[in-house]
């Protein structure tokens, strides 16, 4: 039987990009293939329809969805916040525009890559932590790939980004680095991990415990030599090998806990994301 | 007017004049003006990029997809809009009946209910049918319907007092008198359902052209981004030409009927 | 004449229509005999395209009743053919002159294998033999008016319904289409109403000659021709009873125009 | 019995009850438990969170900030459509410079030309407006363009006769002899520039119901979600009838007489 | 008759008009002085329109030349109008009756403000005062046919071509307007060519009567009509000449069709 994992063009999903190409989801006897899915809230419902039998949602999509009443399970770790990758999402701010600390957002417009997602639900947190109105902040969706054009435009006054795209701002002279919030925040909870129906998982509860050992294996590799991460990434993404060097690199956890979802949850019933009550113990695959 | 004596392939330099012209101006422009952008890439790249994509089968085989999606729904949608258009133009009771449902269910776009069609036919092609299904289906019958209304009345009336069946008066009478009409309802409709089965595929959908251009855009490849996004055109292009092509060829006259023969 | 009062073919009733407010025929009332050929003559736009409308149950009065065979004519029948004053919108652009013809019998249900030799015969009859190939918007206006009726003819009618069928035809060939379709009618006891605005041509025709009065359309005058059958186009207009009806229906138009 | 169903208020009535019926089939399908609530919410639910978010205030932001992209982009597209389509259709040399542009633009999708206008105009409002109306403007073109090769060549001809100059003719014959086509373009067009707004905003985040719907999703607030709709439903009913009675009557001389 | 030869207004010369192969009009060749009325006869599909059609610069011969003062006939001009034979579709459907006249003086630029009463003038003139605000679709044959001439006549043409303006109008409307149109000319010397298929028509109005030979249309027969003027719908017909003449084109067509 053949499982599909699907994930979005990031580096999060590095352990089963990995795991795929060097042969250890086949030792383990798994029949995998790796699909790309552009939005990552299309997970949930591409579990639900049996397109993927595995997907990589972020914490927050995948509470949400839980939330909404998808009955999906987590079935082991993936990526997890931690100071390295943490120092690497970041405000960066257009040149010319003052924002040092988190009142100067008061009044600005920000572009954050996705209403609802990681991102946003940290810069929020960020700001009410530092005591500021999050509405005071006119915030716009805008995607990552955009983000140097609205910088340059003057569409936005600053954006909330990641990886190679703050690299390309600074390079291009429109923008400077702003206020560090996530690390700023700190934390080391899943930032995304592998998820299922709980109907599957527990159809199939060897799978599961193969998958896990085979991400742990993975894992484990891409520990010993980044190098083997940085291949499968780009080769996953179709991204120029040292694009995905320059970026920060992720850390990978084959567990996931009730605690690390917890952490989530807190904060976005906190800020309203959520309307039922979900119980993080609930999600774990047994 | 006499479009169907000039052979046709004689090139169109005027005709390709204009896009060469603007190509070149990007092209200086990205060179000169030294900008950072994940959109734009000069047309030079992009080109290199689009042969190279296509010469190792990737662009072709993404091709496919798109067109089978799209032509599958066009036909799947189309032919009910088609026949229930004509249906409501020659019964208005049945139009006043379904007016409100139609024109209430018409405009509900169809992005908006991705998330339900993703759930409901999962990744493939079923949510690509059903999506530009109903957008064709809903085209259709708007432009079929505004054709039968324009058939001359008086050869209405000769097929009423000849007492031809009604399925002999779609077919001998209503059918030819829209027929260029229909052409251009079904040209839109073919351009439309690649918008839209594109569209789907970059939303969603992960197989085809759209895909590709998704795939490219995050992996901060605007060349190749714009090589697929150029290519689309061409297939479009093509595509137009060769429905066009068939239209002479397959109905000749018939088709140009009313379009100026005298 | 025969004695029996048999059923009339056609029965108008104090036939009125009206377009919104507008009444454009009032209480038009006249029977008409299976077999009689029956001449419309009137003002231009005093209504006679309008009753022959009425006749073929394309329109509907608003009052009283147009009877066909003593039932309400609802709807335009099969073996009523009708030829339309506007021939140029009549015919279908798309289809040759042959295949204009073929139309009405596809539509009357002729076998394949039979039509192409009627067809023929019947473009021969009216003058267009060898011309079938031809589209209509490469017809001069009479060859389309001729076109017209002979798909009527291919209708095999029992009843025929003409607006002013002739009105584009030189004089030669209007008279050979003429004795064409007096002969035709007599062979095949075929009703007809025929509307014209040219009188001697009601007179040479008809059994009978209806004029309309304008504004709103009513009968003004029904007078019967008492000429002797089969009628020669030289003979028969030298005849006194002819020159006295052109007379009597020349002063009526007159009259019906002050 | 057939002119009753088809007249005014009765009509509009059956009409209705015939969407009545849909959304009745809706509640039954939502309560059968046979789609997950979670993607198909009762029309009760949407219905109640529609109530909430007008009294938030936030449904009538939203609301108006697609009706603004919608329109404004519309308006652009069929004045653009509408003078391109009559050079293209007047002129053959126009003609051959465009068509080949044209014709490679015209299947480009415009969510994909979304990142593309970003890069030149940011999230702004005029950003969504230039898509919008690249979006919506085929339609209208290619109904110009069909509307003026098809007009009856005996009017070009009495335009020439005329000596009526080719702005003179554009207006008076051409334009109105293509007036039907284009407002069929046109009533394509209204709905395709809702759509494109709501795609718009949702690619672009620009305020406005696609955005809501998107983010409604993306917290599987499903009964959001269908409020949008609903909205959506609304706007596109009233924009796309609004059309429909200009088009009635602007086009009032073709349901005059036969 | 002035003893000047005077440059001709049209001067056919060996005009040939062939469509593809087939060759309609054969080596036409005659001069028509200024303020002459030329009548046309010939047998249905002889080729009188496309003749008229020739002289109205709509069409370009193949050989030969069609030459308006000396000029060749490039382009229709506006001091020419034309009457169409179909004249079903030479109206604008869009506009109403006083729309439809108003156009040939929008065209010729004449000013709003003088516009209202000449036009009432004309319709009056073609017995359709007080119809002004009917749509084509609303009128009978005869009054869309009188429509179109009202038309041309509002051009104020030095030279008017009429392609059987009279064919679906009955004796006493055609008579009123045969002589409306000789007083017009007259009185505005305007040069006249005029299609018919009624011989007696022709003669009555005529200053000369060209007939022409069908299968390719050639001049048969050239002859001038010597009848005083004023003419009289009674006395003249029955002048020997007008007998005279009526037999000698009678024959010539019956001639003609054999
Ligand atoms: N569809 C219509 N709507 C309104 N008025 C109409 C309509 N059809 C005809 N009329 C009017 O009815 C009257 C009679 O028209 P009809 O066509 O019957 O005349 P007619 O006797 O055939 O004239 P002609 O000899 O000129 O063809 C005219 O005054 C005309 O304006
Ligand atoms: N566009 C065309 N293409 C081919 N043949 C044509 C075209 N127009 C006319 N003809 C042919 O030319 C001949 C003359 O046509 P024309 O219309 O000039 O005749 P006409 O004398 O006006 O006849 P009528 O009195 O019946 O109107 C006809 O045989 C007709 O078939
Ligand atoms: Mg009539
Ligand atoms: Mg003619």
């Amino acid at each position: 039987q053949k499982i599909r994992i699907g994930c979005t063009s990031s580096a999060d999903c590095g352990t089963a990009m990995v795991a795929a190409d060097n042969g250890i989801f086949e030792k383990m006897g798994l029949d995998v293939e790796m699909t790309r899915i552009a939005l990552n809230s299309n997970i949930p419902p591409a579990l639900l329809s049996n397109s993927l039998e595995i997907g990589g949602p972020t914490s927050s999509v995948f509470l949400q969805a839980a939330d909404g009443g998808l009955d999906l399970v987590a079935v082991a770790g993936a990526s997890y916040m931690h100071e390295a990758s943490n120092e690497g999402t970041v405000a960066v701010i257009r040149d010319g525009v003052t924002i040092e600390k988190a009142a100067d957002f008061a009044g600005k417009k920000v572009g954050v890559p996705g209403f609802g997602a990681y991102i946003h639900i940290l810069f929020v947190r960020y700001l009410m932590e530092n005591g500021v109105d999050p509405a005071s902040v006119n915030l716009v969706e805008t995607s990552f790939p955009s983000m140097p054009d609205v910088i340059r435009t003057g569409a936005v006054d600053a954006v909330l980004s990641g990886g190679p795209i703050v690299a390309r701002i600074l390079e291009s002279k429109t923008g400077h680095l702003g206020p560090k919030f996530v690390s700023e925040l700190g934390g080391d909870a899943p930032i995304i991990f592998y998820a299922a129906t709980r109907d599957w998982a527990t159809a199939n509860p060897e799978a599961v415990q193969k998958f896990r050992a085979a991400i742990a294996e993975a894992a484990a590799l891409i520990e010993a030599d980044r190098e083997v991460a940085i291949a499968s990434v780009a080769k996953f993404t179709e991204q120029k090998p040292e694009l995905v060097r320059a970026t920060p690199p992720s850390k990978y956890k084959p567990e996931i806990t009730a605690d690390g979802l917890g952490w989530w949850l807190d904060l976005m019933k906190k800020q309203n994301l959520l309307q039922g009550s979900v119980d993080a113990a609930n999600l774990l695959a047994p | 007017m006499s479009a169907a004596a000039v052979p046709r392939l004689r090139v169109n330099w005027l005709g390709l004049a204009l896009p060469a012209g603007l190509l070149l101006a990007l092209e200086l422009w990205l060179r000169l003006s030294n900008i950072t952008t994940e959109s734009l890439a000069p047309p030079s790249e992009v080109f290199v990029t689009l042969l190279e994509n296509l010469a190792n089968g990737r662009l072709p085989a993404a091709t496919l997809k798109t067109l089978t999606g799209a032509f599958g729904g066009l036909l799947m949608g189309g032919i009910p809009g088609l026949l229930l258009g004509i249906a409501f133009a020659l019964v208005p009771a049945l139009d006043r009946a379904m007016e409100v449902t139609i024109e209430a269910l018409r405009p509900i776009p169809s992005v908006a209910l991705l998330p339900v069609a993703l759930m409901v036919f999962g990744f493939g092609y079923g949510m690509e049918f059903a999506i530009v299904g109903k957008s064709c289906f809903f085209m259709m019958l708007i432009l079929t319907r505004a054709a039968v209304r324009g058939v001359e009345p008086r050869l209405r009336e000769v097929s009423r007092v000849l007492r031809l069946s009604k399925p002999a008066m779609v077919w001998k009478i209503i059918l030819p008198a829209i027929l260029p009409r229909l052409f251009v309802a079904f040209r839109l409709g073919a351009s439309l359902a690649l918008v839209v089965s594109v569209t789907i595929e970059i939303a969603v959908n992960p197989q085809g052209l759209g895909y590709e251009i998704m795939t490219a855009r995050e992996a901060l490849r605007p060349d190749l981004m714009l090589a697929c996004f150029i290519w689309i055109g061409l297939v479009g292009l093509g595509l137009n030409a060769g429905l066009l092509l068939a239209q002479r060829k397959l109905f000749g006259r018939a088709a140009l009927a009313g379009e100026g023969v005298k | 004449m025969p004695f029996v009062t048999a059923l009339p073919k056609f029965s108008f009733s104090g036939a009125t229509l009206a377009f919104g407010q507008k009444p454009i025929l009032r209480n038009i009332s006249f029977d008409i005999p299976a077999g009689q050929f029956t001449c419309i003559i009137g003002a231009s736009g005093c209504g006679k395209t309008t009753a022959l409308r009425l006749a073929a149950g394309l329109y509907q009065p608003t009052q009283g009743a147009v009877l066909f065979d003593g039932e309400p004519m609802s709807a335009p029948r099969a073996d009523v053919a009708i030829v339309f004053q506007d021939y140029g919108k009549a015919l279908l652009p798309w289809r040759t002159a042959f295949g204009n013809v073929s139309l009405a019998m596809e539509a009357g249900g002729v076998p394949k294998a039979g039509r192409a030799d009627r067809i023929e015969e019947l473009l021969a009859l009216v003058g267009l033999a060898g011309q079938g190939g031809k589209y209509p918007t490469e017809m001069s206006g009479g060859m389309q008016q001729r076109l017209q009726i002979a798909r009527c003819l291919a209708q095999n009618p029992s009843v025929l319904l003409m607006d002013e069928p002739f009105g584009a035809l030189d004089a030669m060939t209007r008279q050979g289409l003429q004795d064409e379709v007096l002969e035709l009618v007599a062979r095949t006891q075929t009703t007809v109403i025929f509307v014209t605005h040219d009188l001697e041509e009601a007179i040479y025709l008809g059994d009978r000659v209806i004029g309309l009065l304008p504004h709103p359309g009513r009968v003004g005058i029904d007078v019967p021709v008492n000429l002797p059958r089969p009628r020669d186009q030289l003979a028969t207009r030298e005849e006194p009873e002819f020159l006295r009806l052109r007379r009597e229906l020349f002063d009526f138009i007159k009259g019906s125009e002050a | 019995m057939r002119y009753l169903l088809t007249s005014g208020l009765m009509g509009r009535g059956v009409s209705v009850l015939v969407a009545a019926g849909v959304v009745w089939i809706w509640l039954l399908i939502s309560r059968s438990g046979a789609i997950s609530p979670l993607f198909l919410p009762g029309p009760d639910k949407a219905w109640a969170s529609l109530l909430r978010g007008f009294e938030n205030g936030v449904l009538l932001r939203q609301t108006l900030g697609t009706l603004q992209h919608m329109f404004f982009g519309w308006l652009v597209a069929s004045v653009v459509a509408v003078g391109l389509g009559s050079v293209i259709g007047i002129s053959p040399l126009a003609r051959r410079i465009f068509s080949p542009l044209l014709e490679f633009l015209r299947p480009l999708p415009a969510s994909a030309v979304i990142p593309i206008a970003i890069a030149f105009m940011g999230l702004s409002n005029a950003m969504a407006i230039f898509v919008i109306t690249f979006g919506t403007l085929w339609p209208i073109l290619l109904s110009t363009v069909q509307g003026f090769s098809s007009v009856e060549p005996r009017l070009y001809e009495v335009a020439k006769a005329l000596r009526m100059g080719r702005i003179e003719t554009i207006r008076k014959i051409v334009l109105p002899s293509a007036l039907p086509d284009i407002l069929a373009g046109m009533r394509i067009s209204v709905t395709a520039a809702l759509i494109l707004s709501v795609v718009c905003e949702m690619i672009a985040g620009l305020d406005g119901l696609g955005h809501y719907i998107m983010v409604s999703a993306r917290l599987y607030r499903s009964p959001d979600l269908f409020a949008g709709v609903i909205l959506l439903g609304a706007i596109g009913y009233v924009s796309s009838t609004l059309v429909s009675m200009a088009e009635a009557r602007l086009l009032r001389w073709r349901d005059r007489g036969h």
